[in-house]
């Protein structure tokens, strides 16, 4: 066996400080806080994205866990065959198989590897950090990038509002393969986050998490502002928080004391400035509409 | 030719302050060549452009190593990386920053230093610590190598509106800044 | 704006997106890989600011994005992608059957090296492994020659004669994120150059055809020959199209292959890319140090400019070929086809082949004398230079 | 320092890697109404906010990049954001 | 079953599928497609007998077969996967990086055609396409070499000094879906030549470790330049495993190259794969009537033997290169390659190259005749035999 | 324009005879119903499978419209390019885009593409021709494989049952991407596809249509017995007909008079036959339970 | 015949492929049962049962693979399967 | 060398006849090579496979163009198609038919024809209308390119239990019937 250092984890935590993230970057926060949920017998197998690349410089690496990266649409494909490898050579109590990666890479390029996965019925924690765009090359619109939000290549303009279309309803999707337990969850609300990690970890076969996790860069809010935002893209209705077991959906965050406004989610983020110039008043009450259904649907607030 | 180096953060407009060198070199009816030099840096991760600027067509694209001219934008770099690093001897350094010249540590003596306090300029005159037509203005005043009507140009192809009116505005002050002070 | 043709310093992503907005494509679709972003980028905000009157399709991936082209191109469309390195891979297999398909769909193919490792600079590890797929390749040695060459492009690959995808080569960060003057066309120039796509079919219930059949061992080979054939049809049309270009924008930007110096020269280097400006300009400083020395730029890779090349070259007496790339287990791509255009030639000269570049390393003046020095004392097969002695291990 | 096979790097290697620079401003601990939450601790993205003691964080500012969550979120408003002097 | 070696009539994919087998994979992660498949079914037959105790992916495409066997690779198994064409263009992506990560993955690379036109036949555009991604590549003639180049493959991938991965390519039909006696090795006699799979490293909680990690310029070159290496020290390893099987199995397979009656040859023929056969026999005919033909056979394409080559048949007078592929736009692949290794060498051969069966069409003694007398009346860069002139258009 | 031959259709049929596909195939079968129902002013895109394959053997075409094949793996991408050049060159009203192939090209191999073009909102009619593997291969187990069905990837021996997964609910999965048409007909109902079809064909945006197709060669059935088997399957609760609007069922196919036993359905089949020797009683309990669990979900039968 | 760009067909173009020798059954049209459903002519996989005439249907055995389909569907037994003699 | 060339159709079992000659010539010592031409055929579309049977090792693999001897599982194969195209003159034609070989209409009377009505045989004895192995068995007899043994052992390698016993079976009835028969 080739050994290339021995380290004792910085601060009790299994994801090292030093990486090139942001300042103020969700995404490499949430990554902590799962891996920490999950202790140290995991083998994690990670998409090309933010994270990866924030992470993994050669010659160092923020991981103190076992982590590949191979491409940026075959991480559940690479997760499979660890999976299987661990089953053959009779490891399987060695470790928790995590595959992870952005919504680019596991909602859009990498759906089909996924999708593939989960139908096998592999015994895999898929993670996606939902920054709703492709951040790492530069904030180009993903298939999880919401109604409006200006991206490099939705952008707002003369002739456009920014991304034509809603967010792909992934959890959903997951959950109609069949997948036994599919949670969406929030950087803005660690307790949950932690508890369906937690959660999923027990629970044998493919199980899914989503996370919401701003990206101060991507949306154009304050460093500071992070976990402020993803609160307020739950309590707004945009961001429900779900737990689906076999196909139906066994728990919701609830919104307390009531909804705030789209507009409270909305303001402090660049991506949406074009919504609060004249002649995008219409548009405003189109996100409404989505908040009010989600609310409807999910039943996030009997008010 | 003259060869510039800019370092800077990511987030900080490294790469617009070398286009807006090149612009305005081209203005000036030179030629010019601006050359970012990108990896996967992210806000606050350090960041290096480069421009060149000559009478005749530029073929060499390698990156700037020997630069006769550097921009700082951000003085915390100073001491935690290299940036001096292949300056010709006496070569200029402009660094944004409250503090005097003097004040500024550098080993040797090889260089001609000038400091700038331009986040602060840019904060009393754009409203945003963006600090590179500022720079930029100063970098004409000091140097002759580009000329503040080519800087002008350059901040009006690039931006425009208000916006740009205030960078002219901005990058004359520090023109006219770094000419009183010398 | 485009009323009167004028010279802008300009990125050269943007002179790319300038150039195929003035080219009308009405379908676009490209998935987003650094550092082919900003030429996507710039096409979206004009399509979004109306400037540009085009479908983009925000595809799920690279292998989509192919598609879609191609399916727009059957379909009678002009049709225009862009990508790098991974995601070029990941096209590859669209590539192929899109050159068998004779479509003809124009790829930026900016160039950047591939993973593992993974690296995100530049070297054209990429675009190489199409060289066997029927695409016609071009490679761009700056922001004026990249932007001049995809308005030709277009003209060459739905001239009737090639009836073939064209890929332009651009290295990635070095051409596509630098800054230098360039020379816009106007629309009205353009437009006389290139006129609207006339396929020669499509698809449309007007009349019905059948694409992309099956074929039995009695048909394949004749297929794969006209592919053959109309590739090197493309010899001719790229000369054409260059000298219309020419007469048409005042600029030569080149044909299949372009030389600087090789007149008298001894030595000639031979490149492709962004690299050929480097080396123009050591050669230039080698002749006022009295070297004869020259440079020998392949414009196109597809079709393979055999005869050429060996005119040429063959009067030097060493040839450098100094590339970013490397068929592992073997040599240099561009060494190796160099080399093969020489069999039964009677001068051969001595040549070296050089791995240089890879992942971004910057190819400084050092590099190439230190590679100049190499090849005068004796023949290299395949040398890497630059690598550093202390990150490697003996094994 | 040797290049491995493909590329292969050391666990948590990254802490070679001082972020501190990055820093603009600096979280100041003001020791005063801390009620020893944790919550600074727990949602610092670098993961740098050590407790010393009771009632007692501190930044490691060799890595603090002054993102601010950490003072944004501080219940009680122990934590405040200064402007880097370097 | 496996007590004695025993001569059979077998399928070649059964051989295959019988040397995988005894190699104990771990893991096995494949998609169907022709004439891949009989191996694949082969082996899932196995594994739902209990004859094979291996997990047996049954991924959704080949891009994720090829990242599945990367992950349990990574992660310490023997992975095995086979696949032809389309499926192979589609993993190349992921063959890049698995052999940039080092990962000692066994690939079946049946060979067919490649689509546009779509085509099921044999020949061997596909694999040719990874020629640069680092896989070891080997060349199987007829099916006992197929079966033992299976379980050479595995420990020269597994060899320290080597770490790559391994392709046989294989003639698709021609090869897999025929008949012929082969010697089925024992288990246990595989068990002695090949231990079980030592990974220098794997993912596993009890030693963490990060696997794939980016580079910037400063490392990269070195990276590709250590991949360069394992590919030449493969040239020994390979040697070195042909010997070790010879001394086990009684059987000499070949090393890098194999001839056959080219010591006095002044004719000789090149060629990889079943087609070599087929130049044995009409090799023999012609030395029967007196002529002095011999046949070179491209046992290994990557590492690519030079030396080998160049010493094997600059002796002779006229060189025939036979290949079933095309660089569209250049020549056929082989024939390029070996041109380049020609280069400043002394002794040159004329040297024609010819392509033929593509799509399977069938490659017939009149074909190789003709090649001959066209090779001899004068040297051809690239010409294509066979063709059909009644379904050519003049275009 | 290139002009290659004018033909007045064969018996009125869009899909002329001369394929290759084997006698009783259910898929030609399925492929003549739904263009006729469609009509000439289609464009199609075929994904590569059995149905390409016996259509389109150069120089021979049994397609009477326009019609393409690229991949296996790509069309729905395809589609989508063809869709939007049909936009961009003003020629919308031209023809209804259909992207069709069999349950491995769509809901296995091409499945990131299919998920992609049905989330980016693109008007096409995607038709899955379900036949439960990859038949053009040779019978190789598929994500839609059903549970223990014998294939050349997943077959009965020693130690097995055959294919160990259920039928991925590619329709539902589908309909949970937000498709406003998804649904699902049998070649055994014909009245029911037309319906089907033409409806689809009506509705703006991505519907998809999942079409049972017995496949003689591949399920060893008699080839007299495509259409019975069809009803079959259909009757006995294995394979539910039914459409979704929106993502709520509304229409199923009733079972009438009273659903059949699996065995009636399994009998006839090779792929079947292992279920039928002694040990294997237990597995057929499993599926009769899958029926059960159908006819309970989609409410196929209140008795 | 020449090979065309791309390997493009033309439309319908199969029915220069006669399927009718792949036959073993064909299938006899009795005549006397019939009730002008049309079942069979809509069930053929090939798409080859013409109709003469009312209640008067035929196949066109240069196509019939002789499945047994029409046979089996009719549901007045109207058709019968014969083996074929050749 | 011996050449022979199967005709049939997609599901008559013409691969597996191809391959059971080729190991029965094997269990006589011979060495032999068996090819099925393939296409995207189906159930019911006509298909070929070539076998060699030699002393030595045969290195040739192309398709058989020049057969000694044809098998001809389905007798509508005849005149729908040129399955007698290339075969030697004198050359051997043993086909699956109830009809005598004089009432097989072939064009020039160059080959030597024989005919088996293996079908039905294969209802009589293997209740199912595969005629593979009578075939082979025929062929034996007819031949003698491959010994009745040899077709024998290629069956049990091939199938095993009842089928390979009754498959010897028809095999072995066919053998002797045009033994008998000639
Ligand atoms: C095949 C391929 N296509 C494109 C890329 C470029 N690429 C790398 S990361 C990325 C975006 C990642 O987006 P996401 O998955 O959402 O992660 P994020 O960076 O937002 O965290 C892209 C487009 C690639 N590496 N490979
Ligand atoms: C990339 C790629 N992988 C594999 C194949 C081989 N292949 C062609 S068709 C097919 C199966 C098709 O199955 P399905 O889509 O269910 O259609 P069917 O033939 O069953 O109608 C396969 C595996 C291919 N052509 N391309
Ligand atoms: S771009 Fe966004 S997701 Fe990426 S590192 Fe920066 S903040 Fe995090
Ligand atoms: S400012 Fe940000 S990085 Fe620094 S300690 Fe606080 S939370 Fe952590
Ligand atoms: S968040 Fe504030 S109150 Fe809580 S532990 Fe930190 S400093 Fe103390
Ligand atoms: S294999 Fe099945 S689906 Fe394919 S043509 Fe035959 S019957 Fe039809
Ligand atoms: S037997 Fe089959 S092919 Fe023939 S007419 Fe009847 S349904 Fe059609
Ligand atoms: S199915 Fe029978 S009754 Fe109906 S039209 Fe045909 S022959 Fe007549
Ligand atoms: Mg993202
Ligand atoms: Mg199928």
């Amino acid at each position: 066996m080739y050994q290339i250092g021995v380290s004792q984890p910085y601060n009790n935590n299994l994801f090292a400080p030093g990486h090139t993230a942001c300042a103020g970057c969700g995404q490499s926060l949430a990554a902590r806080l799962v891996l920490n949920a999950l202790g140290p017998n995991v083998i994690v197998a990670n998409a090309t994205g933010c994270l990866e690349v924030f992470s993994s410089n050669f010659p160092q690496s923020s991981w103190e866990v076992p982590w590949i990266h191979s491409l940026f649409e075959n991480t559940p494909a690479v997760a499979s065959g660890i999976e299987a490898a661990l089953k053959a050579l009779g490891r399987e109590d060695e470790a928790i198989v995590v595959a992870q990666g952005g919504d680019g890479g596991f909602a859009d390029i990498g759906f089909g590897a996924l999708s593939g996965a989960i139908e096998r019925g592999h015994n895999i924690l898929f993670i996606v950090y939902d920054n709703e765009a492709y951040m790492n090359t530069g904030v180009q619109r993903s298939g999880l990038t919401p109604f409006d939000a200006s991206t490099t290549t939705s952008p707002a303009g003369g002739c456009s509002f920014g991304n034509p279309t809603d967010k792909k309803p992934v959890a959903q999707i997951v959950a109609a393969h069949g997948a036994p337990y599919v949670a969406v969850t929030s950087v803005g609300y660690y307790r949950d986050l932690e508890r369906k990690v937690q959660k999923a970890a027990g629970i044998k076969g493919p199980k899914f998490l989503q996370i919401h996790v701003p990206c101060p860069l991507g949306w154009g809010h304050d460093t500071s502002l992070t976990i402020k935002i993803a609160r307020l893209a739950v309590q707004t209705g945009l961001y429900p928080l779900f737990e689906m077991e076999n196909g139906e959906i066994t728990s919701v965050v609830k919104i307390t004391p009531k909804p705030r406004p789209v507009e409270d989610y909305l303001k402090p983020q660049a991506r949406f400035r074009h919504l609060f110039k004249p002649g995008a008043e219409e548009e405003l009450k189109k996100i409404q509409a989505i908040a009010d259904e989600n609310i409807r649907r999910y039943k996030l607030y009997e008010g | 030719m003259k060869e510039i180096r800019i370092h800077g953060r990511g987030g900080q407009g490294v790469v617009t302050a070398a286009e807006l060198l090149a612009i305005a070199a081209h203005a000036d009816g030179k030629y010019a060549q601006a050359i970012p030099s990108f990896g996967s840096e992210r806000m606050g991760a350090p960041v290096q452009a480069f421009v060149r600027i000559s009478e005749e067509k530029i073929l060499m694209r390698t990156h700037v190593y020997n630069p006769d001219f550097l921009i700082v934008q951000d003085a915390t770099l100073i001491g935690a990386y290299d940036i001096f690093s292949g300056l010709k001897d006496g070569g200029y350094v402009l660094i944004n920053s409250e503090k005097k010249p003097e004040e500024i540590k550098i080993e040797g003596n090889r260089f001609r230093v000038a400091t700038v306090p331009a986040t602060r300029i840019a904060l009393e005159i754009l409203q945003r610590p963006i600090p590179n037509t500022i720079l930029i203005g100063a970098f004409a005043g000091l140097t002759g190598v580009v000329t503040l009507e080519g800087v002008k140009e350059s901040i009006r192809h690039r931006f425009s509106g208000e916006i740009a009116r205030k960078n002219e505005e901005a990058a004359e002050y520090a023109y006219k800044l770094v000419k009183g002070g010398q | 704006m485009d009323q009167v043709r004028k010279t802008v310093v300009l990125e050269g992503s943007r002179g790319v997106a300038e150039a195929v907005r003035l080219c009308r494509p009405n379908v676009i679709a490209a998935y987003p890989i650094t550092p082919q972003t900003h030429i996507v980028e710039n096409l979206s905000q004009m399509v979004a600011d109306g400037l540009l009157k085009a479908e983009n399709i925000r595809v799920e991936s690279e292998h989509s994005a192919a598609s879609a082209v191609l399916g727009a191109s059957a379909a009678g469309a002009r049709a225009y992608t862009a990508t790098t390195s991974q995601g070029f891979l990941l096209m590859l297999e669209v590539l192929y059957n899109m050159a068998g398909l004779r479509l003809p769909v124009v790829l930026t193919a900016v160039n950047r090296g591939i993973s593992a490792p993974l690296t995100i600079h530049n070297d054209i590890q990429d675009s190489l492994a199409a060289r066997d797929t029927g695409f016609v390749q071009l490679y761009a040695e700056d922001n004026q020659e990249a932007l001049d060459m995809h308005i030709q492009a277009f003209k060459i690959a739905e001239d009737h004669r090639v009836l073939l995808p064209v890929l332009i080569g651009m290295d990635g960060f070095i051409l596509t994120h630098s800054f230098e003057p360039v020379s816009l066309p106007t629309q009205e120039e353009v437009d006389e150059f290139l006129p609207p796509y006339k396929p020669v079919f499509y698809l449309t219930p007007k009349a019905p055809l059948t694409m992309g059949t099956k074929t039995d061992p009695e048909f394949y080979t004749e297929a794969r020959y006209m592919l053959h054939k109309a590739q090197q049809n493309a010899r001719q049309v790229i000369v054409e199209v260059a000298q219309e270009f020419k007469e048409k924008f005042g600029r030569f930007s080149g044909d299949l292959i372009d030389t600087y110096l090789t007149e008298d020269a001894e030595i000639i280097f031979v490149s492709m890319g962004s690299l050929v400006s480097n080396l123009r300009a050591i050669a230039q400083e080698l002749r006022q140090e009295g070297k004869k020395v020259g440079v020998l730029k392949i414009r196109a890779f597809r079709p393979f400019p055999f005869e050429e090349i060996v005119r040429a070259i063959s009067g030097a007496k060493i040839v450098i070929v100094m590339e970013k790339d490397i068929s592992l287990g073997a040599t240099g791509v561009l060494a190796q086809e160099i080399r093969a255009a020489f069999y039964g030639k009677a001068n051969v000269p001595r040549l070296s082949g050089f791995v240089v570049g890879l992942g971004g390393r910057d190819v400084t003046r050092e590099t190439v004398l230190k590679g100049l020095r190499l090849a005068q004392e004796s023949d290299h097969l395949c040398t890497f230079l630059d690598l550093n002695p202390e990150l490697l291990e003996e094994v | 320092m040797k290049i491995t096979l493909g590329g292969v790097a050391a666990p948590g290697s990254s802490r070679l890697n001082k972020t501190g620079g990055w820093r603009v401003f600096y979280p100041e601990f003001l020791h005063i109404r801390c009620t020893d939450c944790g919550l600074c601790q727990k949602l610092c993205p670098e993961g740098c906010i050590f407790k010393a003691d009771k009632k007692n964080f501190y930044a490691d500012l060799e890595y603090c990049k002054g993102c601010g969550i950490c003072a944004e979120e501080c219940p009680v408003h122990d934590i405040e954001m200064r402007p880097e002097v370097r």
